[in-house]
């Protein structure tokens, strides 16, 4: 059990590195969920079912939604920035 | 800006921050102040058998009300700031036929979860904020498919994210109309009444969150053009 | 130590990493992400720490629900403008 | 009676979200008379029956949240009541031009307020978190609705400051709560000891504060978002919305923490209100836009605020006195004499078409009343008599005599000076040149409710005893003369 959450938090903290220090923006928010889903399991840890409830849907689920649909347009955003400028150099 | 110099001024202020949050978390006086009894105490008498949402729509009914606020701020900020034409064309792209079937299954499957998250948040975990979450995430699966919702009806989307805290404050107020405190709930009364603003919330939490990422300004149109009303 | 400590400990860690990113990364995506998951941080800690000393309680839980939607409103604020603001012509990474 | 006051703005931001545009214009000015008479009310029932406690939903604190009505309180309920008032009247003929930003100004704009008047009236930490984030998102909202690309950038460094400065400000409620296992400010000021966890909290919810009221050095975020916003967003956003998170900071230093804080700490306080003085007023005297220059204004206005800590922390209960009044005034008279100034300024702009300083010539001549309440603010703002900004300083400077600090009375009296030299820029331009370009006339309304606010922040000068003597009605106020260490 103790081997567990000691397990849990290294997790936690390594999943939150892993979105820091990821140069892809697209990983960085994949790692985001990740470490959304780790914490709704540390909720239940805590007993705080509610809470666990709350972060998967709301925490990992609808802000990891967001944030990709986001990530979309900003690609898109750039790629047309770039096909702007070819045909004039 | 000179890079080294940033990243040695942050990773001061984060090795401060870490040192002075452990050393707080560590040698914590110990606590006075018993509120988790208080609550117990008390918890028949807010006529809701589930803690987190008695202190959530009862005993701090008043963080909730103005947290509701927050979210109607939000969107009202992204209904300010969306774009005519982005609707439309990203309508157009995404009639996916595969995830078009799936949505038919999976739609049904969440709005009834988050009914059942809806009505347990009374008795066990639960309640409006989770269950309006699952509507948004319905939402958000039946917009990615193309379903057309929460789009252009401007004065019925506005009452529809509205309306939420319409009740809840049509309700608090309405104590004071009798003698008794804002935000109190009439003796016996407390229950039905937090379910039934629950349900409500439900319904506009959700709606808030789905237009929050429907209205979000796309690029898939090729001009900024942004007229409203 | 209590579990409840140890989860508060993380989320001390959490804070700081979180802090050293945002004022480290210049994406206004990524410090948003920052921002998200300091968020969380705080949350670990605004449950552990009363829970290490007096049991379960359900002050804080809500409290923290309160906090999440708050940050799902205030991320989705920010997503909109960042993505006006790219559409205007803006660089999300100066 | 003190819900009320929130009732009405959060009943308003619903009604102007709703109704067709004709109505919302209709109800405007209603709502704003029953803002400003529920406010004058509430201050007459405090002054003849004292601070009053009210425990929301019946549920007593530490379970339930209570408003707390004290004479601090409801002086600053009235102010945020008349200012917005002359601020919406300014932009019901501003925004004409807006017809597209006009239909989400308002419900926006009653937010705000609704978020004000619960910052003023809360007796809970979390709540008062829950407080700083309507407002700041109703702020940012605000700045945005130009949708410009400068305006969106300035919204989005605002948006990250101030959802930066509100989780340092919950990590430290986070540790009070652990620690103590209460959120209610009457509990914690009687519990709240001097030991590290108290401490830390404190600091990390003063480096929050500090951003969102942007005292110098974190000052950076406050002059594009301020200068680039709408003249009466921009108005409401210096009057008010900064002062908020500075009201939040007293409460905690001299009330709740007050045993926890240290003399030193104070003085580093003074210190960057002294950094924030000069800063800004060298910026303020540099830039060429008019709007950043009132922008930069407030930044080292901002910094007299700080001046509370050294003032009032480890001095004799007299100095303290006269410090804590000197803010307060401070505080009321900034708040008027700024928002006149942005009105007046964002009037000027209107009928120039352009806010160059130096091109400012001929302005005297066609906007005379816009440019007169430009010059009473800055009487004002300069601390010169009569006016609020006079007493303000003179109570502050008296209270530095008192307890022997003298530098911060040299800070002081060279901040006043280099107020002149920034203001007397503008006068010089556009008295002395005459009109490169067209200049258009713009609605009497627009000058004369900026006028109004300005001739406010003169009057305060004559009626200053009203204030104070509303403000030795408080619950704070002993713990803050007496409360030293």
């Amino acid at each position: 059990m103790i081997a567990f959450d000691i397990l849990l938090g290294l997790g936690l903290i390594l999943a939150a590195s892993g979105v820091f220090l990821s140069t892809h923006l697209f990983r960085s928010v994949v790692l985001f969920v990740v470490f959304g889903l780790l914490l709704a399991i540390t909720w239940t840890r805590l007993q705080a079912p509610d809470l666990a409830l709350a972060e998967a849907a709301i925490g990992a689920g609808l802000t990891g939604v967001l944030f990709l649909d986001t990530l979309g347009t900003l690609r898109k955003a750039k790629q047309k920035r770039r096909s702007k400028k070819e045909p004039r150099p | 800006m000179n890079r080294t110099l940033r990243i040695a001024v942050a990773g001061t202020v984060a090795l401060g921050t870490l040192y002075a949050l452990l050393v707080a978390i560590l040698w914590v006086p110990e606590i006075q102040v018993n509120l988790p009894q208080q609550v117990a105490l008390n918890l028949e008498q807010s006529g809701i058998a589930h803690p987190i949402t008695a202190v959530l729509l009862n005993f701090r009914s008043y963080d909730t009300l103005l947290e509701i606020a927050v979210l109607l701020v939000a969107v009202v900020t992204g209904l300010a700031l969306r774009e005519r034409d982005a609707l439309t064309a990203s309508t157009e792209q995404a009639r996916d036929p595969m995830l078009h079937a799936l949505t038919r299954r999976l739609l049904p499957l969440l709005l009834i979860t988050s009914v059942y998250i809806l009505w347990s948040g009374s008795y066990a975990p639960g309640g409006a904020f989770q269950a309006g979450a699952l509507v948004a995430a319905a939402g958000v699966i039946a917009r990615l498919a193309g379903y057309d919702i929460a789009s252009r009806a401007d004065v019925l989307l506005r009452l529809g994210l509205a309306l939420g805290f319409i009740l809840f404050l049509t309700v608090a107020v309405s104590a004071m109309l009798g003698g008794r405190p804002f935000l109190n709930y009439p003796e016996g009364w407390a229950g039905s009444l937090i379910f039934l603003i629950e349900a409500v919330l439900t319904f506009s939490i959700g709606l808030t969150l789905i237009s929050l990422f429907v209205h979000a300004p796309g690029d898939s149109s090729p001009r900024g053009g942004a007229d409203d009303d | 130590m209590t579990i409840d400590l140890w989860y508060a400990a993380v989320g001390a860690v959490i804070v700081a990493l979180s802090v050293f990113a945002f004022l480290t990364s210049k994406h206004l995506m990524k410090k948003l992400l920052a921002f998200n998951i300091m968020g969380s941080g705080v949350f670990l800690i605004m449950v552990g720490l009363p829970q290490h000393q007096h049991g379960v309680d359900p002050v804080p839980q809500a409290l923290v629900l309160t906090g999440i939607v708050v940050a799902v409103s205030a991320t989705a604020l920010a997503l909109v403008l960042l993505r006006r603001y790219v559409r205007a012509g803006g660089n999300p990474a100066p | 009676m003190t819900p009320i006051l929130l009732i009405i703005p959060l009943a308003f931001a619903i009604l102007t979200l709703l109704l067709p545009r004709h109505w919302v214009r209709a109800i405007i000015i209603p709502g704003l008379v029953l803002q400003v008479g529920a406010a004058v009310l509430l201050c007459m029932e405090i002054y003849q029956h004292g601070p009053q406690d009210y425990a929301l939903g019946d549920w007593q604190a530490p379970l339930g949240i209570s408003l707390i009505a004290d004479g601090f309180s409801v002086t600053l309920l009235a102010l945020t009541a008349l200012i917005a008032a002359l601020c919406a009247i300014y932009a019901q003929y501003f925004l004409t031009r807006y017809p597209r930003e006009q239909r989400y100004f308002w419900p926006l704009f009653w937010f705000l307020l609704a978020a004000l008047n619960g910052i003023w009236l809360a007796g809970d930490l979390f709540n008062l978190y829950v407080g700083l984030e309507l407002l700041g998102l109703s702020a940012v909202g605000m700045v945005a609705l130009t949708a410009e690309k400068t305006t969106l950038k300035a919204a989005l460094d605002y948006l990250y400051a101030a959802l930066f400065g509100s989780l340092a400000y919950l990590a430290g409620v986070a540790l009070l709560y652990g620690a103590y296992g209460t959120l209610s400010i009457a509990q914690l000021s009687d519990m709240a000891a001097a030991n590290p966890t108290t401490q830390v909290a404190l600091a990390l919810m003063t480096v929050g504060l500090l951003l969102k009221t942007a005292i110098f050095p974190l000052h950076y975020w406050l002059p594009p978002a301020h200068g680039g916003a709408l003249a009466p967003v921009s108005a409401l956003l210096s009057a008010l919305v900064v002062k908020a998170s500075f009201y939040i900071l007293a409460l905690l230093w001299l009330d709740v923490g007050a045993l926890a804080v240290t003399v030193t700490a104070a003085q580093a306080m003074g210190a960057l209100g002294a950094g924030a003085i000069f800063w800004g007023s060298w910026q303020a005297f540099q830039t060429r836009q008019i709007k950043m220059l009132v922008a930069y204004s407030t930044v080292a206005q901002l910094g007299y605020l700080m001046l509370l800590f050294p003032l009032a922390i480890g001095v004799s209960e007299a100095a303290a006195q006269l410090a804590w009044q000197g803010t307060i005034l401070h505080l009321l008279a900034h708040a008027f004499a700024k928002a006149a100034m942005f009105l007046a300024v964002g009037t000027l702009v209107l009928a120039l078409g352009h806010g160059r300083i130096n091109d400012f010539g001929g302005v005297s001549q066609r906007n005379p009343v816009a440019l007169f309440a430009f010059g009473l603010s800055a009487v004002s703002l300069m601390g010169l008599p009569p006016s609020g900004g006079f007493n303000a300083k003179w109570l502050l400077l008296q209270s530095a005599i008192a307890s022997g600090q003298w530098h911060w009375f040299v800070v002081m009296i060279i901040g006043g000076l280099l107020t002149a030299a920034y203001v007397f820029r503008v006068f010089r331009v556009s008295f002395l040149q005459s009109a490169k370009h067209e200049i258009q006339d713009t609605h009497p309304a627009l000058q004369l409710s900026a006028l109004a606010l300005a001739l406010m922040a003169i009057a305060l000068g004559f009626v200053s005893e009203l204030p104070l003597s509303l403000m030795n009605l408080t619950d704070i106020a002993p713990a803050t003369m007496g409360g030293t260490p």
